[in-house]
């Protein structure tokens, strides 16, 4: 049961804050860093402005004994730089909880049973490095101090980061650092938390954002061509493959745009290759006559769309769940394809090969749905048993794949001719679930054309009444056979099954909910939670069963118009309650916990009334 | 055994209008591919919209017939995974230079090894008769009523400037000629244009025949290698020049990316990482 | 009632078929021009390859006494060029009905009650003008011989198309006319109606295709900037206003592509312009993020997607209304917009006048979506009371707007600041209904920045969560406002009260389902038609209302996936039939009569089982 | 009453980085405006996305901050609507010649008079360091680890095979250059670029300050009219040469469109058309 999985001696947050270009996300990153060598979990949070510099920026890093699903609602550690720093989170900050500032920069007001430490960053670097460029790693000493942290580990780290000992970024860092845990000495704060010993089991897992997650389970997958253009905030999704993919024997380009990229993949991807390409909502909108180019020739696709803040440019930097709809719906005329919305960082890797296998075997684009929280947050992640990826049989059909899971991945192929099937080759074949053999070219007697124009079952185009009708059956009948797969997986429902709160989340929610829903235990409200991964097409039946146990049924997302309960709505004629968020900043799981607590207050009457 | 033009033939009967100058085009390609033999299995040939971007449809090829001016994006993208097939592009003046225009230079500056007829008619042909970007100044189409009121682009100095490293002009009245400037750009290793200048039948454009008529192949002393010379020729309308313009050598997209994954590659003794130690450094 | 004015005496159907290339539709355009010079009213319906040349080609024109609101269902004078051209359309001759065929090209199968008329066209025309250019004009003869029209009015709108008297073109075309006569006169044809008599009342009359009514109805509106690039089908309405345009004082231009058309839409919108550009699916992807744009900066806007077959490049010729969910949820992030979806020819010009006023005073993109079958469908339309169009106030609430009618036009502009709002001048105030004052540039003191980020009231970059939250739901207070306007507009009903079937169709399906309404009353099953104008934001308390008073409701449309029963589904909770028709050519009378019939079947033995 | 450059500030406090050139770029042409005299609500800035698309926040003027790399279309629009409105666009080296690259021939084409000024750091700047379109080869950027595998654009020439009317480099370490190329680019009439060569601080691109500081003004006998001539100059990357390289005088679009509307309305005897009288021609 859930509740005790929740059990935790150790669970802290820690949060920097400040302006962009202070160097307070790498300090952060570097500190989480270490803190994931040791034996516990850590899971971090970003916030940054659109600009280059200026504007508030904060990371916060969240540190356990056990996995972490959320990002914290209260701050234990507060180390802010600047006063919009300060003024912007020390809201957030838990009972009895501590605030490093400093003094020369930030006005404080004292809060009662909260403890303050100031530390001139800005003055103490000056004087060790003669300017600003210091002061995050300063503050990262004075985090080395307060954790105990061996001041080694983090000096490897800014060796691998900065480049080896003697080079002048790494040695002014490194002076940094010192004069970091010398400063927390002098102020005499007392070491809170040993975050020290390396634990043996620790070696088995990651360090991961949840874009390189993507990343890797691309490569994982199989994966071998990318095309992309940077957008806040898949960019790191891209600059990983660039790195990456020459390592493995792929290809990663960058192209013009977003137009192109998506062409240059539908380009690979007839030429045989699995390709993926990364990009946010307003890349996404330029992609939409390829997305359904794609569609109409049957070719295998996936794309990222790590979503920020919108509507337009909107709030680049911000995170938000508002294009569902316009990922299942943003193209002219009809055409199949299917949704994924992973649900954390770990996640993302599992999701993409599944991505893979659907869009490989079913021969459709898929799109898979993250956005800025996810894609930027840290979290460990068990290395899966890579010795385990088996490349199944592209004739095995797909509800027998298994879902990719730590200990077993299974990834496909796009399903070929056979040398029968050449004679008189018909690409576009009319077959029971809709998929037909796909030639690579090289291929003798394969040739085919491939036609954005309606077409026949031999690839000609025709315009015909009972062709189009045909056709538009076919492509449809997978997204028909891929429903009846996911009918097969197992339901990916959480908590008590005699619960009567139901919770349907989707995507990076699902961390928020969940410890929502452990709060709930603690207080003795039994809370059900359903959180499908594949969001299109959905799981119909799953939903309504779940729909069918609970009283009451509570849709969490993260926009304005409830894009999600839209569907539970229309689709399952549900009238579920529903909590939007739509601030640019995740969810917390106490926020989800005050609607539990309220829809059990009406449960309660309504018991009440009933006696 | 020879193979044959015929072998480059789909079965779909081109539905061109009768006469049309793209069926001349057609038909010298299957002949130069059939010369150079390469089995049509090797062959991809993507083309845009537009009733140049037919030409898909008829050969016997692995064939695409996308959308309206991303033909070339999509040829790069297979060029770049597949670095062993033959990649034709084709498409139109409006597909090309108009919606499509944008992708040019971005080809040219990966030199990526592909062909890419562009055959302009000087019109949007397919949504009968509309001002493309290469109808000239004045001219009466169906969306200039009153007279075209922008000039027309100069293509083939702009393939310059992109510094495109194969560029050639032909007349549609001079097949043969066609078919040679066709081999050579094929044979041509980096990315490689072959612009016709083709008047459209159906809809014909003001004084385009007669400048067409006009052609002359460029002087035989021409150094290819000269930008700034290929431009002064390039700038000519009478006479208009056609051959080979410019022709130079530079690493193709395909040498460059091999580059890069030799260095990439390099820490790791000169092998492919695996995945496990792809994971691992995330550890 | 309905049915009175059902009534009609005259009312038959010609087709003409054969080959893309063969001058088909112009022959049937200038027999409808002339017929519509008469007293009937005319409508004719085109379908055209994609192709420049070849493939399947015919119109059809139906001639009747009283309005028309179909194109028909049975031909009942069919004139062929081609094999082709009989074969796909001598199933829809109707009993007792005339073919005239090519006997050098047509090899028919007689049919019992039907008359036959061999007339070589491609011969007399090689003969009379040394080639194939006049066949279609000895067609026209022939049909002018048939219905005894004047041949000084087909001479004229000869020389009107081909230009003065004496051009080579017109002399072909003259001569190809008069042996067209002769040659009917000569097969002792027997004139079988006569399409002579002009009317008096026939002078408040244009015959206008779908795509010039939308032409037509922006110049009304206002309107005096056009962007466009051409894509069939909706080429003629950018073609028709580079025509008129200048004539009006006002500005087409063609540009590079859809994104570049969009964007000086914008620029000029924001110069303070009334701005249209015109497109189909395919170009309405490309316009996704400038879309957007236009939602953020709330800039006026009006799209126009005049429906093609999809997905893809798809069937560019042919109808479907398969870009409706993507038309409202097409774009990234959640902004505003309005969807109008015109119901004939005549109504494209009313919904763009409404379309402007939607957009123009709350300040939001508009798309109007028509289809190809109303795109070239050519129909009599009554010339309205052009000097009643009156500019009321920008300060006149919108639903004090008059809806725009033959009687009375009412445009708008948008809401300019006062002197007094100009200072400390906040472009984006937060107000009522979300509409806040727009300064026009020129105006002193009213400079401001319009930025696609999100921004404050004053138009200044902000990301924080309160801006966020206010100001998107700033932006829908304008969809909410528009949304009450709408439920003051009269109803969109038609059909008796009492009746127990509804039927509920959008856009072009109006008159066929009129029509099958009018052939249900006269097997005395009555029907009520719900067919709302503006499908997004809907009119919510008027399909409630309609939904609860009908036992059996149809949702008629031409996709697959029920896109509009989707939302009667999703918002109203009902389960209505679905009848979907996705052939790429528009849904007939009979076929929607045939469900009222099963539906009817099922109602009475619900009746009987009743009693 | 003379203007002064204050006039031309916004409210808004740029958040450029400390030192980075844009400052340089928006003061002087606040500068430019204050002496031209243009009255700020005579002005619009377009301005595409990247570090220099936020331009329009610092300008007091009509200002639209779009999307990226549609500067160009928008200014289009706004000068095609309203020719009465002096238009400034501003991009950087992405936003116009990666994303936005294919309006930039077809602005030309039009020669739509408003001034652009394309702001080349060699970099994706916004977006923290990524190559650009003119990253020169071989340089690593974050998308670039094992070097840039794409040869640079010469923006100069490509400018010119496009026929833009007015072309010119600035260099960014001289302000009263970059102002003098500003007022004459604003006080042509036709579409003019200022092509504005500044180095990124804080994603700094190799080699690319010493190739700026080498610069050197166009010889003074260059005749600006001479379209091969400024193309061999413009092809010179030591010294990398900076001034007007080419201006002519050809109709703008503004001036085509009045023709339009005169042969339109000809027939109406130079009047404009009434309603009625466009309704009635379709009866
Ligand atoms: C996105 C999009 N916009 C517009 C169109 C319509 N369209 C089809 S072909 C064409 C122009 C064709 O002209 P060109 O490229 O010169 O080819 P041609 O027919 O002359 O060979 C256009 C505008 C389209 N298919 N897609
Ligand atoms: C459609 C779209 N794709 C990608 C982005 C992300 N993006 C923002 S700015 C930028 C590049 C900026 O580079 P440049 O134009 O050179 O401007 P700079 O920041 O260097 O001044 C990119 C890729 C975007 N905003 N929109
Ligand atoms: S319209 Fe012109 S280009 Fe197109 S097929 Fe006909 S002749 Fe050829
Ligand atoms: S990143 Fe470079 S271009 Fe952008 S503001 Fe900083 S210094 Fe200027
Ligand atoms: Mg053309
Ligand atoms: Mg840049």
């Amino acid at each position: 049961m859930g509740n005790t999985e929740f059990k935790s001696d150790v669970d802290f947050v820690v949060r920097i804050a400040g302006e962009g270009g202070e160097g307070i996300i790498s300090c952060g990153e570097l500190f989480a860093q270490a803190a994931a060598r040791t034996e516990y979990h850590v899971f971090t949070y970003i916030t940054y402005p659109a600009e280059v510099r200026g504007g508030f920026s904060m990371i916060q890093i969240r540190i356990r004994d056990w996995m972490i699903y959320s990002m914290g609602s209260t701050v234990d550690y507060l180390v802010v730089f600047s006063q919009q720093g300060y003024d912007r989170t020390i809201g957030s900050l838990g009972k009895g909880g501590t605030v490093i500032y400093d003094p020369d920069l930030v006005k404080i007001e004292e809060v009662p049973g909260a403890t303050f430490h100031a530390v001139p960053f800005s003055k103490i670097s000056g004087e060790a490095v003669g300017g600003q460029r210091g002061k995050n790693i300063v503050a990262l000493g004075v985090l080395g101090h307060l954790f105990s942290m061996d001041r080694q580990v983090l000096e490897k780290l800014l060796q691998d980061r900065f480049g080896g000992k003697g080079g002048q970024a790494t040695e002014i860092n490194l002076k940094s650092l010192a004069v970091g845990y010398e400063a927390a000495r002098q102020a005499a704060m007392g070491c809170r938390f040993h975050l020290s010993a390396p634990s043996s089991q620790k070696a088995v897992y990651m360090m991961l954002s949840g874009n390189e997650a993507i990343a890797l389970g691309a490569i994982a997958a199989g994966c071998r061509f990318v095309a992309g253009y940077p957008i806040t905030p898949a960019t790191p999704i891209f600059e990983t493959l660039t790195r990456l993919m020459p390592k493995v024997g792929g290809t990663a380009i960058q192209m013009e745009d977003e137009i192109a990229s998506i062409s240059a993949c539908i380009g690979a991807s007839f030429g045989g290759e699995k390709v993926l390409t990364p990009t946010s909502g307003p890349g996404l909108q330029l992609m939409g006559e390829q997305l359904t180019l794609a569609a109409m020739l049957e070719l295998p696709l996936v794309i990222v769309n790590v979503q920020r803040g919108g509507p337009s440019t909107g709030l680049p930097t911000k995170t938000e769940q508002s294009d569902l709809k316009f990922a299942i719906y943003g193209t002219a005329g009809e055409s199949p394809r299917a949704i994924l919305a992973p649900s954390g960082v770990e996640d993302c890797f599992y999701q993409t090969l599944r991505a893979f296998t659907i869009s490989e075997h079913f021969q459709m684009p898929v799109i898979i749905l993250t956005d800025q929280s996810i894609g930027y947050r840290k979290a460990t992640v068990r290395i899966p048993a890579v010795s385990n990826i088996t490349v199944v049989d592209s004739s095995v059909p797909c509800e027998e794949i298994d879902l990719p899971s730590p200990d077993r991945i299974q990834t496909t192929n796009r399903l070929e001719p056979s040398s029968e099937e050449l004679r008189g080759y018909k690409r576009f074949k009319d077959t029971d679930d809709g998929v037909s053999p796909i030639a690579r070219p090289g291929t003798p007697g394969g040739q085919y054309l491939a036609t954005g124009l309606e077409h026949t079952e031999a690839g000609r185009a025709d315009y015909s009444p009972s062709t189009h009708v045909k056709m538009t059956r076919k492509r449809f009948r997978k997204l028909k056979a891929l429903s009846k797969t996911l009918e097969t997986n197992p339901p990916e429902c959480y908590g008590p099954e005699d619960a009567q709160i139901g919770i349907i989340g989707w995507g990076s929610t699902e961390g928020a909910i969940r410890e929502a829903r452990y709060l709930a235990a603690e207080k003795g409200i039994p809370v059900r939670h359903l959180h499908p991964k594949v969001v299109s097409p959905l799981p119909n039946r799953q939903i309504e069963h779940f729909l069918s146990e609970m009283k009451q049924v509570l849709v969490v997302e993260e926009n304005y118009t409830g894009q999600f309960a839209h569907f539970v709505k229309g689709l399952f004629g549900a009238r579920p309650i529903e909590i939007h968020k739509y601030e640019g900043v995740p969810i917390a799981p106490e926020e989800i916990l005050s609607a539990i607590e309220k829809v059990a207050g009406i449960l309660d009457e309504e018991d009440i009334s009933r006696v | 055994m020879k193979r044959t033009s015929a072998e480059y033939k789909s079965s779909i009967k081109p539905v061109w209008c009768a006469g049309c100058s793209e069926y001349s085009v057609l038909s010298s390609v299957q002949k130069v591919l059939a010369e150079l033999d390469i089995p049509p299995e090797d062959i991809v040939v993507v083309s845009g919209i537009g009733c140049s971007g037919r030409f898909s449809h008829y050969l016997n090829a692995y064939s695409l017939h996308g959308t309206h001016g991303r033909a070339l994006p999509i040829s790069l993208g297979v060029k770049a995974a597949r670095p062993d097939l033959t990649v034709l592009t084709v498409g139109g003046d409006g597909d090309g230079l108009g919606i499509g225009g944008g992708h040019i230079s971005h080809a040219a500056r990966k030199n990526v090894d592909l062909t890419y007829l562009m055959i302009d008619n000087r019109i949007y042909g397919l949504t009968k008769g509309q001002a493309s970007p290469t109808t000239p100044l004045g001219a009466k189409t169906k969306t200039s009523p009153y007279g075209v009121y922008e000039d027309a682009l100069a293509a083939i100095p702009i393939f310059l400037a992109y510094d495109v490293s194969f560029i050639a002009r032909g007349n549609i009245g001079d097949v043969s000629e066609i078919s040679e400037l066709v081999t050579a750009a094929i044979t041509h290793k980096g990315m490689s244009i072959v612009y016709i200048v083709s008047p459209c039948r159906t809809f014909p454009v003001e004084g385009f025949k007669e400048t067409v008529e006009s052609s002359e192949v460029v002087p035989a002393d021409h150094d290819r290698t000269d930008r700034l010379k290929a431009m002064e020729l390039a700038y000519s309308y009478s006479p208009l020049y056609t051959g080979i313009f410019y022709q130079i050598r530079k690493p193709t997209l395909g040498d460059r990316l091999r580059d890069d994954t030799d260095r990439a590659q390099a820490e790791a003794g000169g092998k492919e990482v695996t995945i496990e130690q792809i994971l691992q450094s995330f550890a």
